[in-house]
């Protein structure tokens, strides 16, 4: 496994992490389009060393780089793909109704946290 | 039998692709999906009738290798699993098209043809055996479920939506990066092959697989801590929508934990998956009992018996295992009914809060004893499905001497029933905020058909309570036959 | 910023239609030896049509009929094996040497690359229509 | 089974009037049935397996025992149905007829059953009927609460005598009652102890005894019948067949008796201080449970037989005491016993009823009740001992105090408190005629004694078979210590009752309200809690899935194998890797959207890049279309919102970089660790590819050919995502409004 691909992952994976977890729509959309690069590119390092592109006759059968996991993340990126335009969609939509693209509480949930909270001040 | 398992994944597809574009022509989309939805189920009673007489059914898609290519294998698990999954959704889409066009009903133009994909997505991530595409599986249902809970476009529905897609998403991607580590350290992503493989790695490895992907499927099942987005997405959803959610998706999630734990020996897990089942089930009843809500409070209970499963495969025993299962079974109806009578509620009084509701048993008799009967089963109250399902649990909890578990299971039961005291004292008895202006609708046309369909999910429920001697039977097989990898093996490979 | 439709803007597309649809059929036919294939196709077909109607050359198209033979392309692929008594999408291959590409496979996984091709182009219209939709009203466009 | 019958026919009435009468019938057959079988006869027997696999059955026998209880819930349940009639007078009444008769079907299944499962299960039922028939007036919020304590408390019993009952069928090897031996041992006394507390709470017995009082929130007739012949009956029928089981068990006798005689004093006390009739009947009720489960869990043959014959003879004063009430309450209005006067003129009927049937409960001939209270203070003298004179002593007083709230309820009852009397409605003859029934076959009962003997001494020996030498003794004689311990009980009872005629001072439930206010407690920290784990805020969701990620990845730390591992795989691999990571940060750090945008642009080419240099050109072709789209897309679809990202925290900012670099370092560590890849067997696919899948491109070979099935499912995951797309850009903005958030959700933001 080549430690760089692993360390890409990872920084891929940090940042991704760091954007999903913001308020706004916008940036939890860019987190999981970075989320989704980690995934792809941690298929590909799964599939071994690098080689040679995985085209039968190109190269001996040995030097072609893993075709499978090649195929995962095809199919991987094609997902996130159609995904992140539903999101876009979702973040559009929100924009429409509330006029910012910030993340709203659940209210029901936020109700209930803060009515314990007041009893809990005067415990 | 084969061709049958191939026509079950493709045909709701086709059938739903049908459905989009068949326009304002509602009658062509009500016979597909129905007509699909009732051929999945006898497909399904067939598959189950042949798997229990003649072992496991395995499909080669495309007549490849094992090795190579994918396999659809139905044991007698996943043919159990699946016969009831189908009949539910069959009811529910019943119960959809008598709602329709109502506030609390989704724009059938899309809810249909969204039902069956989501359906092959369920039968998919049943029958496959391969990990990969039980990944392709998991994206048919949240994409559909995704924009089932959202395409209203109302306000609730977009936030709690938003939260449900992101969690989902995140889940989505550590499952791809739990698919690297497997196929990296295994190079199969085929479920048998790794039930063959994943054993024979370091311990370290092995376990971190295991919990790896106890994070991603415990955040499809809504296990402790990750089940947040299931009790704020669920009850803004229109009724159907979330009855079939209910019932179905979170046991898809326990369904493939137990598969794949069971399959690749993860024992080892057991007190750590015990340990969050006594969690979920805390965390979850304690939910329920806070919530004034109908659907919120039953939306809850779902987590909470989602504890029950995990207690059974953190047992690693037969037994437990075999109670997991047909906990699942019995599950799947007795919370689509009580959700289905949750949208009634909400479609006759115009509300499902506790506190605007009242004295609903003498307006409305029936409606009671649709709820009370699956509620008491839910609560595990004998002579109901619950109640078996429990005590079989429980007694795999003593046979094991696993005393924390079993107490907890059992006060749960209490608990649960206190929420349900609690909806049923503030919808059916008491009296509504001002009874005189609560309003009655008229009766549509579609009413009967609603009612009806959740009378048929209950008889179902009941029936799975009667005939509990030989579903139990198929689950100890059924749990045999996972425990024991190599049959499995052997059925996939040879 | 494509709403401009400046006639500048409209020609250019009109112009790189054909070619990219040239791209986009050796994109799909070179898919099984070279890389490419429907789905890449798909995209670049997808962005002529997307860019088409944004622009406002041609009417607007239904994305749900793209999907419909899409679909149907696809699962006719998948399922006719079993009325021959075969396995779910066992597949039937033609091989043939064609100029300028080579060997070329044809048979059913050419029908269902295209059937994956049409359901590509298929979501880019409806994105594009979606997004395009509407504006989001009070802020002006800041690019 | 006939009572099921007769739930379904009284349902499916079309007229409402005749409920009762035809809801009477069933009880009437087993009644009968049931009477028939008295005097000896076969032990019927029925089994129908349920799950065997669990050893799951429905099991029925049906001796001695069986009988009597069965004469005695079926034979006051017709009575009931009658009075019902009587008491109600008129309205829609099936839905409580018929569950009246769900009820009394419960019981007799719990009376019957020979399998402890079939026990609990109509245990639970009874729970569950009596739940609703408490709550009958479900308008009422008292009765609400009443009835909700009462399910709650038996229901949690209940769960407690499952978890006992798990235990009792693993130690006893067997789920069936009768083939179940003596077990001892430290696994039998925790069956015990639990099983005792199961009943416990059925009977009312200390601390459990909140929910009894509470439940004469019911109207009359389920008073009548839940507290005399029925529900409180099963902790007591459970305790006698569990006595051959589990009598043996060295705590179970004392903590039986303990409780019992505690409850029974503390159930007196009650009824001395009560002013509404109702309720000192309710704590007399607590009290004589408490006699009757002291003597069962005894456990001598005396003590048994004392207990069974106590069952008897309670079942059918208290019933007919109940009655009376009732009676009283719906012609007068009140059951006040400070308010109510001259009754004793215009109520004979009652009057002779509650004289009678007092007479009873007090122990005193020529009624059914002496002879019974008599056997039960000469077990107590049987008893041998400290413990022997404890047991006499707590009987003793308990009888007295018996007697005492006896003379106070039926002299304040009708005693005239000066002024107008109060008025009374007409009379109503199904309402009187159980009740005169009822207080006559006390006399009855009295002088036919050797008969009942004959039927509860086959009952008692079901249980004990030393029971089988006793007999109810119309007159013990002169000589007998009990009888004159008996006519103690009696005068001094009698003294302090007068003496207590005219005072009433109701105590506070603190009982009942430490039991809702448990429930307030509960669902105030399920509240509490819920409020903490359900912030309903999604990025602290995130946050919480991303930890746990990364605590899931700790085993794998364990296993990375320097050896296994090589820096790059290429140079220019870690010039691109550093390029796509230092992008990826941009994508964070940039505040503004478009710019974002296009750092992501980078990151995705930058991606390709990688995938041509792995090797992988169709990913690299795809991913740049893809991308190229997305950015688009992104500038369409979210150019029209403000440029900047709004500002948050330090401290929530610092927990989403801790969050986000442990869950990098997280994934890193993970790859790394599972870098022993077993070679896959790329001859075999390139082989089939190009002979049978007919490419010479692997990946594409495998999208179209070998895992056709997986792009099947991705290309319909796209459909419904752009169904999506499209559903939401059409949806109707003037539905979704709705109010902005509210300040205070707005201040629970991070």
């Amino acid at each position: 496994m080549s430690v760089t691909l692993a360390l890409v992952v990872g920084g891929l994976t940090s940042v991704g992490v760091y954007l999903i977890t913001s308020r706004s729509l916008t940036r939890l959309l860019l987190g999981f389009a970075l989320l989704g690069h980690a995934a792809v590119l941690a298929l590909l390092a799964a599939g071994g060393e690098a080689g040679e592109r995985p085209i039968s006759g190109d190269a001996p059968v040995a030097e072609l780089s893993d075709p499978l996991p090649q195929a995962f993340a095809l199919t991987a990126i094609v997902i996130s793909f159609g995904l992140t335009l539903f999101l876009l969609a979702l973040a559009r939509r929100q924009a429409q109704l509330t006029g910012d693209d910030l993340v709203e509480d659940d209210l029901e949930d936020r109700r209930i946290a803060l009515e314990t909270e007041a009893e809990g001040d005067d415990a | 039998m084969t061709a049958l398992v191939g026509l079950l994944v493709v045909v709701p597809m086709l059938a739903a692709a049908v459905g989009f574009v068949a326009g304002e022509r509602q009658w062509v989309r009500d016979i597909l999906t129905v007509g699909s939805l009732a051929g999945a189920t006898a497909i399904a009673g067939i598959l189950l009738a042949h798997v229990e007489s003649e072992g496991t059914v395995v499909l080669r898609v495309g007549d490849w290798d094992p090795e190579l290519g994918i396999v659809l294998v139905v044991d007698l698990m996943a043919a159990l699993v699946l016969l009831v999954a189908m009949a539910t959704i069959l009811v529910v889409q019943l119960f959809a098209i008598g709602q329709r066009r109502t506030a609390w009903g989704a724009d059938p133009q899309l809810s249909g043809p969204l039902l069956l994909v989501l359906t092959s997505g369920v039968v998919l991530a049943f029958l496959t055996g391969d990990l990969f595409t039980l990944f392709v599986a998991f994206e048919l249902i949240l994409v559909s479920s995704y924009v089932l809970l959202t395409h209203q476009g109302r306000r609730g529905q977009i936030r709690s939506g938003m939260t449900y897609v992101a969690m989902n998403l995140f889940a989505s991607t550590l499952f791809l990066v739990g698919l690297a580590i497997v196929y990296a350290s295994t190079g199969t992503v085929n479920l048998a092959l790794l039930a063959e493989r994943i054993p024979e790695l370091d311990d370290p490895l092995r376990w971190g697989i295991g919990l790896w992907f106890l994070v991603v499927f415990g955040t499809k099942a809504a296990i402790f801590p990750l089940f947040s987005w299931l009790p704020d997405s669920y009850p803004t959803a229109p009724t159907t929508i979330t009855a079939v959610f209910a019932g179905l998706l979170t046991k898809v999630g326990v369904y493939v934990l137990i598969r794949f734990h069971v399959l690749t020996g993860m024992d080892d897990l057991g007190p750590l998956i015990l340990t969050l089942a006594g969690l979920t089930m805390v965390i979850g009843v304690a939910g329920a009992l806070a919530q004034d809500d109908v659907k919120r409070i039953l939306s809850f209970h779902i987590i909470s018996q989602i504890g029950y499963m995990l207690m059974g495969l953190g047992l690693f025993t037969l037994a437990g295992i075999a109670g997991a299962i047909v906990f699942l079974v019995h599950h799947i109806p007795v919370k689509t009914v009580l959700f289905l009578v949750g949208g009634l509620i909400e479609e006759r009084e115009g509300t499902s809060a506790l506190d605007k509701i009242g004295g609903l048993a003498q307006r409305q008799p029936l409606l009671a004893v649709l709820f009370a009967l699956p509620a008491l089963s839910l609560a595990g109250i004998p002579p109901f499905s619950g109640f078996v399902a429990k005590l079989a649990l429980v007694d795999a909890g003593i046979e094991k001497v696993v005393v924390p578990i079993v107490v907890i299971a059992l006060a749960n039961s209490v608990l649960t029933l206190v929420s349900m005291v609690k909806i049923w004292t503030g919808v059916f008895w008491g009296s509504g905020d001002d009874e005189s202006a609560t309003p009655i609708r008229i009766l549509r046309p579609g009413h009967r058909l609603m009612v009806g369909a959740t009378a048929v999910a209950l008889i179902a429920s009941l029936a799975i309570a009667a005939s509990f001697g030989p579903l139990w039977d198929l689950g100890e097989r059924a749990a045999a036959d996972l425990l024991d990898s190599r049959a499995y093996i052997e059925a996939v490979v040879s | 910023m494509i709403r401009g439709r400046s006639p500048v803007v409209r020609s250019a597309i009109r112009a790189a239609s054909p070619l990219a649809l040239l791209v986009a059929a050796f994109l799909f036919f070179a898919g099984h030896n070279q890389p490419g294939g429907g789905f890449a196709a798909g995209l670049v077909i997808g962005a002529v049509v997307a860019l088409r109607t944004v622009a406002g050359i041609g009417r607007p198209q239904d994305a749900t009929r793209w999907f419909a033979v899409g679909t149907a392309l696809v699962s006719v692929v998948a399922l006719a094996p079993l009325l021959g008594g075969e396995p779910l999408l066992d597949q039937v291959i033609v091989s043939e040497t064609v100029p300028l590409l080579g060997k070329v496979k044809s048979g059913s996984a050419l029908v269902f690359d295209a059937g994956v091709t049409a359901i590509v182009v298929g979501l880019f219209v409806a994105v594009f229509d979606g997004l395009d939709a509407d504006e989001l009203g009070r802020d002006e466009v800041q690019v | 089974m006939s009572h099921l019958v007769g739930v379904v026919a009284v349902l499916s009435l079309p007229n409402p009037r005749p409920a009762f009468v035809v809801a009477l019938a069933a009880p009437l057959v087993s009644a009968a049935w049931a009477a028939s079988k008295l005097s000896g006869g076969e032990v019927d027997t029925a089994r129908l397996d349920w799950v065997e696999g669990l050893d799951l059955a429905f099991s029925f026998r049906v001796g001695p025992l069986g009988a009597l209880l069965a004469v005695l819930v079926s034979g006051i349940g017709v009575l009931i149905f009658v009075y019902g009639h009587g008491y109600f007078g008129g309205g829609d009444r099936r839905g409580f007829a018929a569950t009246l008769l769900a009820f009394s079907g419960s019981m007799l299944g719990l009376v019957w059953a020979d399998d402890v499962w079939t026990l609990f299960l109509f245990w639970e039922a009874t729970s569950v009927t009596s739940f609703l028939l408490v709550g009958t007036k479900s308008t009422d919020s008292t009765a609400v609460t009443a009835a909700r304590r009462a399910l709650l408390v038996t229901v949690a019993g209940g769960l407690v005598l499952l978890a006992g009952l798990l235990v009792l069928v693993d130690v006893a090897g067997t789920a069936t009652l009768s083939e179940m031996g003596p077990v001892t041992g430290d696994q039998a006394t925790v069956a015990a102890v639990l099983v005792l507390v199961g009943a416990f709470t059925k009977s009312a017995q200390l601390p459990f005894h909140v929910w009894l009082p509470g439940a004469m929130a019911a109207p009359t007739p389920v008073s009548a019948y839940l507290h005399s012949a029925t529900m409180v009956k099963a902790g007591i029928v459970l305790i006698g067949v569990m006595h051959p089981v589990l009598g043996a068990v060295d705590i179970w006798s004392g903590l039986g008796v303990t409780v019992g005689l505690l409850t029974m004093f503390w159930g007196a006390i009650g009824a001395l201080r009560h002013a509404d009739a109702k309720l000192v009947l309710a704590w007399g009720t607590v009290s004589q449970l408490g006699l009757m489960t002291a003597m069962m869990s005894l456990g001598s043959g005396k003590a048994i037989f004392a207990a069974v014959s106590l069952v008897v003879a309670h079942a059918v004063f208290k019933a007919a005491l109940f009655m009376a009430v009732g009676e009283i309450d719906i012609r007068t209005g009140s059951r006040d016993l400070r308010s109510l006067s001259g009754l004793r003129a215009s109520m004979p009927v009652a009057f002779w009823v509650m004289v009678f049937a007092g007479l009873s409960m007090a122990g005193v001939p020529p009624l059914l009740g002496f002879p019974a209270k008599e056997a039960a203070i000469e077990a107590s003298l049987n008893e041998s001992g400290a413990s022997g004179d404890l047991i006499l002593a707590g009987v003793t007083i308990g009888s007295v105090l018996t007697v005492a709230y006896t003379t106070r309820l039926v002299l304040a009852l009708f005693s005239d408190k000066g002024g107008e009397p109060t008025e009374v409605a007409p009379f109503r003859w199904a309402a009187a005629a159980p009740s005169v029934l009822l207080s006559v076959l006390g006399v009855v009962g009295y002088v036919l004694a050797p008969s009942v003997t004959d039927w509860v001494v086959p009952a008692a020996a079901t249980l004990e078979t030393k029971s089988a030498g006793y007999a109810l003794l119309r007159w013990p004689g002169l000589d007998s210590t009990a009888f004159w311990i008996s006519m103690g009980i009696v005068a001094g009872g009698a003294i302090i009752g007068a003496a207590a005629a005219r005072h009433s001072s109701p105590p506070e439930t603190v009982g009942a309200n430490n039991v809702d206010r448990l429930v307030d407690r509960t669902l105030d920290l399920a509240k509490w809690i819920t409020g903490r784990v359900q912030h309903g805020s999604l990025p602290i969701y995130l946050v919480v899935m991303a930890l746990a990620a990364s605590l899931a990845v700790i085993p794998f730390l364990g296993s990375i194998d320097a050896d296994q591992l090589h820096a790059w795989d290429r140079p220019l691999q870690a010039g691109m890797g550093t390029t796509v990571v230092a992008a990826a940060i941009a994508v964070a750090v940039i505040r503004s959207r478009i710019g974002a945008a296009l750092a992501l642009g980078v990151v995705g080419l930058g991606v390709s890049a990688l995938f041509l240099i792995q090797g992988a050109p169709d990913l690299a072709l795809t991913q740049l279309l893809v991308e190229t789209v997305i950015v688009v897309g992104f500038v369409i679809g979210l150019g029209g919102l403000t440029t900047q990202f709004p500002a948050n925290g330090f401290v929530w900012r610092s927990v989403r970089i801790g969050t986000a670099v442990l869950a990098g370092a997280a994934v890193t560590a993970a790859l790394l660790a599972s870098a022993e890849n077993t070679p896959s067997n790329r001859e075999a696919l390139v082989a089939v590819a190009v002979d049978e899948g007919g490419g010479n491109n692997l990946v594409n070979v495998i999208l179209t050919d070998l895992r056709a099935l997986d792009t099947l499912g991705e290309v319909v995951v796209l459909v419904v995502a752009a169904m999506g797309v499209l559903a939401l850009s059409r949806a109707d903005t003037a539905r979704g409004g709705g109010a902005p958030l509210s300040d205070d959700v707005r201040k629970g933001r991070r």
